[in-house]
């Protein structure tokens, strides 16, 4: 099993998930992050105090699908989230040993 | 017969206090005490207009503030508070510098209250409105001019741009609310003339700013995601707090109209209670049965519909009448935000037509209705049965929802031209108008 | 010797008022105005009692609405408010239904108001109570008749069925609220008779209140992980302001009890500031001593324990005994919210009874000592020395625990038959109300 | 001619009210009543006086809480409200107990009232102070002795330890309040001998606390991470909330100052209004021009620079004039916030001295240019031309500031030296005050 | 050693935090998230209009563990958050190459 | 390449991201967490009720770096963040397989 974990535009949050219920997948994790890239924060100034916030708001997706699956599921991310713009995010793969669903106790590929 | 009526015999009195704004007589005459050229000004009515004034003052800062607010997405909250208090301070400038005279001004004609006191000239400390001191007057009068252009952005809130909607505010102003204002509560108004009964403000606030604020929402657009994206109020509990200070606030706007604490006030204050307490009632029972369940925002939003409701009628109904006219307002705003809304598919964000202006509208209709003795009310202008109230009630409705109509959407499209568009791009609209256009975030918790 | 010994003349002249409330005969005899058939409204008493009215109800909308809503946890937030909005709104209705006629209906038992003014019969624009309309005495006393149900809630906040909440308070209303109400305020009622202390309802609110709470508490159960999960507050800033909007509208509370602008209301006026004051600073010296810390939300607990406890007792006191008075009190309900209710083991959610009940029953006895003109008081009644007077108190007191337990206890069981249980099932605890009851979440920041 | 000229003949009868607070006569004269031993108070003011002292409390709780709770970051947010709270409280029963008596308590030397009041002797419910009850007077006054002390703490907010904030207010109120206090509103204080204009306070509450906040905060040094760090403010919503309620209750202060309910509470309240309009949207365009963008922060920022500037004014200046009043002290207070304060580099927390006493001082100088005839103000003192009348207003500022500059230092280095430093830990400044000096969190959401 | 990552329902995580405790685990990491799967969220309704969220509250646990007390790790935490009905999370299995503590520069298990 | 995961004291956060940036990283993920571990919490009272908060507030970052720059990194890491005090945080590093920049497709260490 892989674990793809991907951070975009908040916005594109739905049409993701959308895009990938499609293809097969059945759960996922989101988190709210603070994204720090080559896209620029913004400034706020309060009382003429100038601060430079370097982060931008993204969420962060945690997928972990049968190995098959994996590829399939970088490239639907790819797609649905691009806007063609700085800042659209990035996604990473890495190795999943084992899944076990708390409910039955199913492992592995079943458990996802 | 209602009291009202008085005002036919008051023809020639009523030249002796030529500058006098007209309401102040009609409430003077109404709690039957004597208008005489008194040198000081009754203390007792005086500190109650005091407080009305304070209290309305209340409802803009921070009430509509937070009710509206409460009711964006994050990043749009302080757009919503700082169209609030710009717009507010605005029209505090405007209303010394003619909007007192525009509307009370002394001119006679039906529509316009003349240049007589720009820049409050010849108002002095001494100078008296009825019984109170004619700076409370122009006070109180003040804050009803400044709430009702930022009840109107609610119809085209996050996504417009702060200049414009600075801009209308400040046109929308001087060429509809003002005259709306002078035929309504001025002696030489047309619907002052008429006698209809608008207590507090049903034609001029609530109806003026739902149809301003419709308009407006078509001219602006919908916003980005409008029906597909989840646009969940980000805060319900400023929401339900603004709506709180709205209701307290309330009993300035609609107590304040009898322009002194006599009888006429306690049966105004009575009234805004059981209306309010309808209009709540009304909206969650709709909601139960419809729904399964009554919902928080949906109180509120009966609560504002049942004040809006009794604004125009205050004076001239009965609690328990006042009980019902604010229930059917609120089931009717309802109906109007739950279903006919979806239909049409405009993107009024805030429901200020649906509230405002059905609740309004339904006012000042049953304030002809609601008045009757038969039904607790405290009677109809003059000699006047039903049906001849009803008719001028229904004129002035139609009369203000025409003009404001009509002069909004002009106002729109010369805004439009002169701020490059009503919107924010897409892309400072997506990223919320609290950072693109004030540099600032509500909210580092 | 105290004023209110004044009233023992009074049987005469009083049936001259039949219909008119006691207490404002009280107080209208108190500030030793001359108490007329008068034709129009005194415009000072009358501002200041529609001013009281507007700071009731701002206890409720959203005093304490935040005060509680504060308390409880996010997931139950717009519970809290949904409870507060739709009691209160309720009550208007029923106050002007009946509840005013079986409070002050002209009944002449000691128990029971009649039912003389149902659907406010006989009532005009022009009746008077007092120097004031009787609309505005009706909406100041339907106030008082709104927030005693809604302080309620907080004693089995987080887990009561929506409409078991509603149920519960209008039949509690209807056979405990009216009837102490009677009892305490009018003219014919049991404890009036007595001549007991009890300006602004340290019996009618707060004790009565505080018992239902506890018994409701008991009968509804614990909520699920009460004792071992944190149930820490949301939002300690909410409950501060809601604290605070109680502090500023208790005024309408115990000054509007004077029922007019006069002495006697400024007595009240700065009683109520230095009992608070006393409060707070009580609460925050104990937890100092005792934790180490003085906290934020023991501030405010005794800052409303403070309040609590000079309600009864804001007439007839000094304002440095009051400082006292607010910290005995303050101190006694801290002893109980944070060691007797924990031993007890029941889960009173918001500490209705550890606040109110104990600052009611520690004000309303304080009201028979400290009026002692030797420890700056305004005396006893009659002729009475501390001994008899507090035998009132403590008789008052006693039959209101008795009565408000037996008849809450029993509501309850009806209540649960009704209703299918008082409580919602376990899942949607654990879900939070806001969605289970009301489909809605309070914040999406 | 400014009406105030009329003391100039009050001296023989200024002999008669002896006890007499002299600013109530002064009201009292100038609203031109007859002042007697009248034996009862006149409702309508009593009304008036008892909503303006209810409003200038609700700008404390929680009005000034939430404007400076706002500004700091969460974990210092129940610093600040437990703060406030205490303070005030503190500060009322201080008030009973001898502050009373140090401002007004008969004394006739120029900087200190005596002790012929303390624990309010002598004063009895039927005491009356010119046509109110003279609790009412009391309480009034009590409020602004409990904000001032309040206003400071935001100078070293974020940092100073809860018990050395407590003790220097004390300390604060008994040797700079009170002596200012007697100075500017007692008939035998010094400012008040020589007619200095300072309606509802520039001197003794906004000078005075913007002083004292600037030794504060270069005694108590910068926080950790000043000027490096971003140190949003963590709710401008609520901050917004906050100025609001300090808007609302600014109409207490300053139309309260007029002590009745008469014709110069109509001027004081429509100043209020209008110098509050040009505060807003004079720090708005400056940001506008500027930044080109104009923010929430900087519109409420303006409005409390508005109110400040006409506290000391309202009483003297016309409405025309105090919107450039407003505007003036709006742009200085922008100029010295967002430039000079970050050129000196101290760390003023919340711009105390930045808003309320640059403010402050430019409110008392321009009463003495605004009140000119010529710019539509109500005329200087006596026979007075500007010159004279603006040589007293700076003595009176000047006076303020070196008084409250020298002695709040020495004050901060003694309680620093009694509590053993007045900073937290760097860890516990770190962590979060909340946490580490009252045990609680604001928020669990 | 090993990073176990569990998406738990909140309500269970005192509950886990205490068992895992009790078998020796020292340190984790939790963060609230929003999960989405089989367990279906609700609808929320504003002014009439109805909108269904899809996803639901969820607490994830990240615990570095020596690899020998991995499994018994997964089982304490499968054991413990489980109520047998729909939604009670997902617990994955990770290598992790190395683990490094701030304070004293310690690595490997020495670290965590 | 590696996925370096760090959870730190918050206050450190601005001091490491521009330590991280100095040294080349040119992204990460942020995560406001609750930590657990050897720190010990805070109490908490609410009117005599004493609850015990066992989590401390930590920031979690993630940065996915080219394999040789992944030791460089720990170090920085390790190095600003240290206070010397319990609680400083850990770092540990997971394998990458693949990582993938949404706006432009590309892959590998071309991708971060
Ligand atoms: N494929 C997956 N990848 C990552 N997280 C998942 C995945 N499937 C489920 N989850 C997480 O586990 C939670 C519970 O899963 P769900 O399918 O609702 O129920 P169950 O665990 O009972 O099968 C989800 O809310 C989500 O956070
Ligand atoms: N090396 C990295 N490690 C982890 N996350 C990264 C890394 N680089 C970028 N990100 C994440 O991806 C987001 C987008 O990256 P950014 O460089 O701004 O734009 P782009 O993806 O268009 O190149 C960042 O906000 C951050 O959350
Ligand atoms: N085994 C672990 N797995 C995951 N995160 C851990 C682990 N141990 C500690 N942490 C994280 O590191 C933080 C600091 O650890 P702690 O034990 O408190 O201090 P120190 O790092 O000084 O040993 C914790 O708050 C937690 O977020």
């Amino acid at each position: 099993m892989k674990l793809i974990i991907a951070a975009l535009k908040p916005f594109k949050l739905d049409e993701v998930r959308e895009a990938l219920t499609t293809i097969g997948v059945r759960g996922m994790m989101v988190t709210e992050i603070k994204g720090f890239g080559l896209q620029s924060g913004h400034t706020e100034i309060y009382r003429g105090a100038e601060y430079a916030v370097n982060f931008v708001p993204k969420v962060r997706l945690e997928i972990v699908v049968p190995d098959a699956l994996a590829d399939q599921v970088v490239d639907t991310i790819a797609r649905t989230a691009g806007t063609g713009k700085i800042g659209d995010g990035k996604i990473f793969v890495l190795d999943v040993e084992q899944a076990v669903r708390v409910r039955t106790g199913e492992t592995g590929d079943d458990a996802i | 017969m209602n009291k009202i009526t008085k005002f036919a015999g008051l023809a020639a009195p009523a030249a002796l206090f030529a500058g006098l704004p007209a309401w102040a007589q009609e409430a003077a005459e109404t709690v039957e005490e004597i208008v005489e050229a008194a040198p000081a000004p009754d203390t007792g009515d005086t500190a109650w207009m005091m407080v009305s004034t304070v209290i309305v003052l209340f409802m803009i800062f921070p009430g509509i503030a937070l009710f509206y607010g409460g009711l964006v997405r994050t990043k749009n909250m302080l757009s919503l508070l700082m169209q609030t208090t710009t717009i507010a301070a605005m029209m505090m400038v405007v209303y010394v510098v003619y909007g007192y005279s525009f509307a009370f001004g002394g001119g006679e004609g039906p529509y316009f209250g003349g240049f007589g006191k720009l820049f409050l000239a010849g108002v002095t400390p001494d100078s008296l409105a009825g019984t109170i001191p004619e700076y409370v007057f122009i006070a109180f009068q003040m804050t009803f001019a400044s709430i009702t252009p930022v009840l109107i952005i609610g119809g085209f809130a996050e996504r417009i741009k702060f200049r414009a909607a600075l801009l209308f505010s400040l046109l929308w102003a001087t060429f509809v609310y003002f005259p709306v204002a002078h035929m309504a509560w001025d002696a030489n108004g047309l619907f002052f003339g008429w006698e209809v009964f608008d207590f507090a403000g049903g034609t001029v606030v609530h109806i003026n700013a739902g149809i301003a604020a419709l308009v407006g929402a078509i001219c602006v657009g919908k916003r980005i995601g409008y029906g597909k994206e989840n646009m969940t109020p980000h805060s319900l509990t400023l929401t339900m707090v603004g709506a709180s200070i709205l209701f307290v606030g309330w009993f300035g706007f609609n107590v304040g109209s009898a322009l002194g604490a006599g009888t006429l006030a306690g049966l105004a204050m009575i009234n805004t209670f059981t209306a309010t307490a309808g209009g709540i009632i009304g909206w969650i029972l709709v909601e139960a049965v419809l729904r399964g369940k009554a919902s928080m925002l949906g109180a509120v939003s009966g609560m504002i519909a049942g004040l809006v409701a009794i604004t125009p009628a205050a004076g001239v109904v009965g609690p328990v009448g006042a009980i019902f006219l604010g229930a059917i307002a609120s089931a009717l705003a309802y109906w109007f935000v739950a279903v006919v809304k979806i239909k049409l598919g405009y993107d009024d964000s805030l429901d200020v037509f649906g509230i405002h202006g059905i609740g309004g509208i339904t006012g000042a209709i049953g304030a002809g209705i609601f008045c009757a003795p038969a039904l607790g009310g405290q009677g109809f202008a003059g000699e006047r049965g039903m049906g001849e109230q009803l008719f001028y009630q229904v004129a002035a409705v139609g009369i203000t929802i025409v003009w404001c109509a009509v002069v909004s959407f002009i106002l729109f499209k010369v805004v439009g031209a002169l701020t490059g568009g009503l919107r924010v791009t897409a892309d400072a609209e997506r990223e919320g108008l609290d950072l693109t256009s004030h540099g600032e975030r509500a909210y580092h918790y």
